[in-house]
């Protein structure tokens, strides 16, 4: 369930190829981060996992069997932008999920059963740090806060698999670490495999199980057309974090702070599996 | 085949207002009672329009002079016949020109008028009697709605047009009649036509449409207040008010009593003005793009002498029914 | 500080809108009376004060022949018919113009059909219109319905298809259907812009309404301007001409403000 | 796999599209068939060959008149009055649109006129227009500019109101004056919408040129089909609409060719 | 010259409160971090800087002369979003902000000139790393190549005032670190004060000279309305950076690298003036 198999996948857009010659597998409830350079086609890689693209050549498998040719209820996905319906407010926003999938003919609830859900949605509002905000419509929304509305969206649907694209990029590290709490207890409660694109290593370190690095081998900018990007390292996460255990390792998340000065040590440390390992890599669960 | 129900067009012309009176005023319903059918009557604001809806065979009747109903329903194989002629044009259609007095100096001049409609016959005969033709002159195709609007533009000189249009006009500056239906008195007739078949099949409604006519006519003429009103009512219709339409008429030689009709149907003249016209459309080709010869659509006169092909014959005069309105025998 | 960002105030923004408007007015009363100076008879540039007859005629003494008043019997006839116009188109276009601008296979159905229909002119296939529904209201209706709904369905199918793909495969990985992606996402996003599209379609609305009741009709706007063209009263035309623009400028009103109440969230987004 | 996920192939593409097509030729053909087995002679929906004999007589034959080819003379009659009034329009658009889309000042001044001027029904103060343009060319392109200006205008203007505001600042930020805003950020940007907006005008246009050629012209499409209209010949005006509607389609085609060569960028962005 | 004083401003939209009772002066050649959680009223402060908001109440001087009411060359900005011209090419975006200043009739350069500044145009994105994409459309970029083009393109004008939210969120370390190179060269060398929003505070320690913090003092949802954010921290970095002076301090920036692993000590620490500490603050040059 929910493994993740991506066997010669190369992508090109008109001349310029950006991904090449991808393998990989990720094990079911597994947390991956994808870490690159910027334009190196994280989020091209994200959008083939979704569905959105298809791989120019190679498959991506979904517990075996090829990916559904289009996006569906199962991959959840938080975008680098446009992630949120600009004509619902913030709680139609976070209800909209629910209401689709629930109400197969007209996509709304009505009644107590609306009541329900707008009272659950308001509950994961408040955990992104967005009660009082119910009522505006995005476009009111600073860009944090747009940013924690498209999650709040997404994680309401509970999906097997999620997709993040850089999902945190525009929090303060206060809310980034209430979010990332949040994160973690979702992904060890809810039986979901997530892969985020992020920056940010500490990151990285904090929530994943796993760390891919995209990198351009070639990156000469006359080369930059002719060469795309590849897995260039492939990290687990040491000691390994297994979804629904609480382990000692999880305790250390540095509490909700905004002392300027504390940056602590990066929690985790690094198995590293080489440059070249491309090889499939053993299930964590 | 025998039928019940009839459809019948008009449209706004002074010598057609009584269609549309005595539809308002249930003359038309109480004659179509009286035969037993019933008849529905539309009123349209565009005559070519009216005509069209006629040839393709949306309605069984319709209002139309004598020349569009050669041109038009009998040259497109709709045989139709003249049920009732209801007025002849004597003055209602001029020949204006701008800043001149004769009708000669229309020679090399822009003349706007409404193509091959009774204005380019009545030009064609204006220029007739002056020794011209229409290499003379270059025509400009209006639309008669903005007849009047033309004429006061610069580029405009000469223009043939009917009423209510040509009385707007001449009273504008520097407009003079020149030429007008008075002076070819009979040749431009109004008419209401049916098709032949259905009013072969159905002589009833040919007599519900007599007896609608003559009645509705006499009242108009009436000089009564009940006439006044009639008039009145008429002339609100046509845009214009009692007075307006008045002076129309006076221009129209209404045929009030069947009588009258009757004689003029049968009248030798008849003949020659239709003979007139047939030349004349077949010079602009209007009688079918292959004809050979004027003579390729018949036209039955009354009494049965026909003119052209006998073997083609889709338009008609019947005086059947006018004549028993005159005998009272309706 | 730049024109561009010099934003006259409430007061200043009623002068200038009103300005033009006077500039015609002025013009207008120059040019009549320079004309009815040369011919007091002129009837093309009619006084002020035969404005007002034919007003008092039209709209306040009931008409001898029917006892109805005219301009409110025409008024009502000719907008119960651009309602039901316009009404239909819409209920077309909202079903065909998402179908196209939502699913690409009714697109590669219908857009080529839609785009040509858009071009044909609809004044010169009259006859058949009206041989094939008579020349009753329903042929009035249907002119307006054939000449405004191809606009508003590629308009609507334009709108529907420049949504961001995001958008779309967002709502398919929140369990939306095809048809509740059309329900819930496309077609509230789209709505504003039917509403707009619609208001920029009054003006043809009216135009064909007009051209209806021009063949055919005995009341209606158009009827009594087509009645009385043909003896240039433009003492009539003027106020039946600025009565059309005034009801249809009170509908663009009603539509834009329709808008702001049933969509405010349009115009949040980054627009002046 | 989701309706709005299935995109039908090429080869699909072009049977579905032209499949609406078919269905209206075979429904005409029955139609026709139909009414001519009653009437040999009818005249409303001919039969081909009928219409094969008209076009060889308007398009191959010299006419008895004048000599001319009709179809090809009315061709170039209509297209040169439409041609020049759709350039005057996009012209007084560029122009006029952007003032009120850029400047506050301008939108004030002349939005309301321009809505109300979209309003007016052109084809009724035709009297006006001709007294102050004459019957010749100049009305006729007049009428044609009259009647598709304002909507070009509005569409303009609302397109370059819609641009975020951000644009406008960043580009001020880079030093841009008002005038430079409008020529380098606002007018590329909404070029290819004006583009579009023209493409919807097409159909207009040439409607509003037949009924500029159907009140007063010697030579021209709408001239010929008004002309015919009086003998229902409707041999020649279906091919004339057809014609019509092909040079509209052809024009539309072009314009939609132009916009994709002009401005590769629209279209980039998240659309489908 | 550049300094910037903030009087009392208070910032509404319709009902709620954003901002609160503002009062804080910028020293010329200044480079201020602006930190605050999201949606605190960051954005909003930066447009006001901008002109492109006015305050609710208070007032902005620059100089000591009242802020000119709109946008001008003076300020540059990089927005969240929308930052670039979807128009224009990767080159003609860069090179529009000189055309536009140079040329004031067409906004365009032709021949010899036109090249010179595409030449300039192009060193600049090579600094930023976006050579090869030169002729890319802005929707044809990933979003942290849009977000270098952004700051390529408002780099170019060199600004007096450079408003800069959040620049580098979403940037790989690697191409962030060369950036802030760049930013320190350009910054020491070019007249500019700098103002920049950022939730990356070793970011702001590495570049800033001062760290503002923006807080909303009641945060409770029902109190989110009434209550705006105010100025709650002010920080001078130290040792002080001095624009146009390398410091031994300066030197410590790390190298352009990629070791995943790798977190240095964040330089520099502070000197504390307190939440409260609203007073006028002493130039730094
Ligand atoms: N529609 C497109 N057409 C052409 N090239 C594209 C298109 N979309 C993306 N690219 C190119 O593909 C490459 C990868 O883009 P992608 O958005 O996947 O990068 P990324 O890894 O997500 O970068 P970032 O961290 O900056 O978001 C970039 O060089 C970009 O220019
Ligand atoms: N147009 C608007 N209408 C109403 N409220 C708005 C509007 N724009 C911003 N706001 C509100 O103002 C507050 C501050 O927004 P701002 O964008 O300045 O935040 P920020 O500090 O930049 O946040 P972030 O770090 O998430 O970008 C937010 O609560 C937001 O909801
Ligand atoms: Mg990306
Ligand atoms: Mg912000």
């Amino acid at each position: 369930m929910n493994a993740i198999t991506v066997e010669n996948v190369w992508k090109e857009y008109g001349d310029q190829i950006v991904l090449e010659n991808l393998n990989l597998s990720i094990a079911p409830r597994a947390f991956v981060a994808l870490v690159g350079p910027s334009g190196c086609g994280k989020t091209t890689f994200l959008r083939m996992l979704l569905g959105q693209e298809r791989p120019t050549r190679g498959r991506i498998l979904l517990d075996g069997a090829p990916l559904p040719p289009e996006p569906g209820p199962d991959r959840g996905v938080v975008y680098q932008r446009y992630s949120v319906f600009p004509h619902l407010t913030v709680l139609g926003n976070v209800m909209i999920g629910t209401e689709l999938r629930g109400a197969r003919l007209l996509g709304r609830r009505f009644g107590a059963a609306r009541r329900a859900l707008a009272d659950d949605s308001r509950a994961m509002l408040a955990e992104v740090g967005l009660a009082g905000s119910e009522d505006k419509y995005p476009a009111q929304l600073s860009g944090g806060m747009q940013q924690r509305l498209a999650l709040a969206q997404a994680l309401m649907m509970k999906p097997r698999v999620l997709l993040l694209d850089e999902p945190f990029g525009a929090l303060d590290p206060g809310i980034r670490a209430d979010i990332h709490k949040l994160m973690k207890r979702l992904w060890n409660e809810v039986p979901m495999t997530v892969v985020m694109v992020t920056h940010d290593l500490r990151e990285a370190f904090t929530l994943a199980t796993r760390i891919l690095a995209f990198e351009r081998l070639r990156d000469r900018p006359e080369e930059r057309l002719r060469y795309g990007a590849t897995l260039s390292r492939d990290i687990d996460v040491w000691p390994p974090r297994i979804a629904g255990r609480t382990t000692l390792y999880d305790a250390d998340i540095p509490p909700g702070q905004d002392d300027l000065t504390a940056f602590g040590q990066v929690p985790g440390t690094t198995r590293h599996t080489g440059a070249a390992d491309h090889a499939a890599h053993s299930p964590l669960a | 085949e025998p039928k019940s129900r009839f459809k019948v067009g008009w449209s706004i012309y002074v010598g057609w207002m009584p269609w549309g009176y005595a539809a308002d005023t249930g003359i038309v319903d109480r004659w179509a009672e009286k035969y037993g059918i019933a008849i529905e009557v539309t009123q349209f604001n565009d005559y070519i329009e009216s005509i069209n809806q006629y040839t393709a065979g949306a309605y069984d009747a319709v209002t139309l002079t004598n020349m569009d109903g050669l041109s038009i329903p009998a040259a497109g194989g709709v045989d139709t016949t003249a049920v009732i002629v209801g007025d002849f044009s004597a003055g209602n259609d001029a020949v204006i020109l701008k800043d001149s007095t004769s009708l000669a100096e229309i020679a090399g001049r822009n003349v706007n008028l409404v193509e091959f409609s009774v204005s380019h016959y009545l030009l064609a005969r204006a220029l007739d009697s002056v020794g011209l033709s229409e290499r003379d002159v270059r025509v400009i195709n209006t639309a008669d709605p903005d007849m009047a609007a033309a004429f006061q533009t610069r580029d405009v000189t000469a223009m043939v047009t009917w009423n209510p249009i040509v009385s707007e006009i001449a009273a504008m500056p520097g407009a003079n009649l020149v030429f007008d239906s008075s002076d070819i008195p009979g040749e431009i007739i109004d008419l209401m036509v049916a098709n032949t078949a259905v009013l072969a099949d159905n002589p009833d409604f040919g007599k519900a449409l007599a007896g609608i006519w003559y009645e509705t006519a006499a009242l108009m003429v009436a000089d009564t207040p009940e006439g006044a009103a009639a008039r009145a009512a008429m002339g609100a219709a046509s845009g214009t008010d009692q007075a307006g339409y008045e002076a129309q008429l006076a221009a129209t030689r209404l045929f009030a009593d069947p009588a009258e009709a009757v004689a003029f149907t049968l009248s030798p003249d008849l003949g020659t003005t239709m003979d007139h016209i047939r030349t004349f459309l077949f010079d602009k080709g209007l009688l079918g793009a292959g004809a050979p010869s004027a003579d390729v659509i018949g036209i039955e006169l009354p009494g049965g002498a026909v003119m052209g092909d006998p073997a083609n014959v889709k338009f008609r005069f019947d005086a059947t029914y006018m004549q028993l309105a005159a005998d009272g025998a309706l | 500080m730049r024109l561009i960002n010099r934003h006259p105030g409430r007061a200043a923004r009623l002068f200038l809108g009103s300005l033009p408007f006077l500039i015609l007015v002025v013009a207008y009363l120059v040019a009549s009376a320079a004309r009815l100076a040369d011919n007091p008879g002129d009837k093309l540039l009619p006084a002020l004060s035969s404005f007002a007859q034919a007003i008092e005629t039209m709209a306040l003494t009931p008409d001898r022949r029917t006892g109805a008043y005219l301009l409110w019997s025409d008024t009502w006839a000719s907008l119960t018919r651009l309602w039901a116009g316009l009404g239909i188109a819409t209920a077309i276009t909202l079903v065909m113009g998402l179908a196209i601008g939502v699913l690409p296979v009714m697109r590669a159905l219908l857009a080529p059909v839609v785009a040509f229909a858009s071009m044909v002119p609809p004044l010169a296939l009259l006859p058949i219109l009206f041989i094939a529904l008579g020349l009753g209201e329903t042929s009035k209706i249907a002119l307006i319905v054939i000449g405004v709904t191809p606009f508003l369905i590629r308009d609507l199918s334009l709108a529907a298809a420049a949504l961001p793909r995001e958008m779309i495969v967002k709502a398919e990985t929140l369990s939306a259907s095809t048809w509740l992606i059309a329900l819930r996402v496309v077609l509230p996003q789209v709505m504003p812009r039917l509403l707009d599209s619609l208001r920029l379609q009054l003006g043809p609305a009216f135009l064909f309404l007009i051209a209806a009741e021009a063949i055919s009709a005995d009341s209606g706007l158009g009827y009594r301007i087509f009645l009385v063209r043909r003896y240039l009263s433009m003492d009539i035309i003027f106020p039946y001409v600025a009565w059309i623009t005034l009801l249809a400028v009170a509908m663009d009103l009603g539509l834009g403000g329709l808008r702001r109440l049933m969509f405010p969230w349009w115009g949040l987004e980054g627009r002046r």
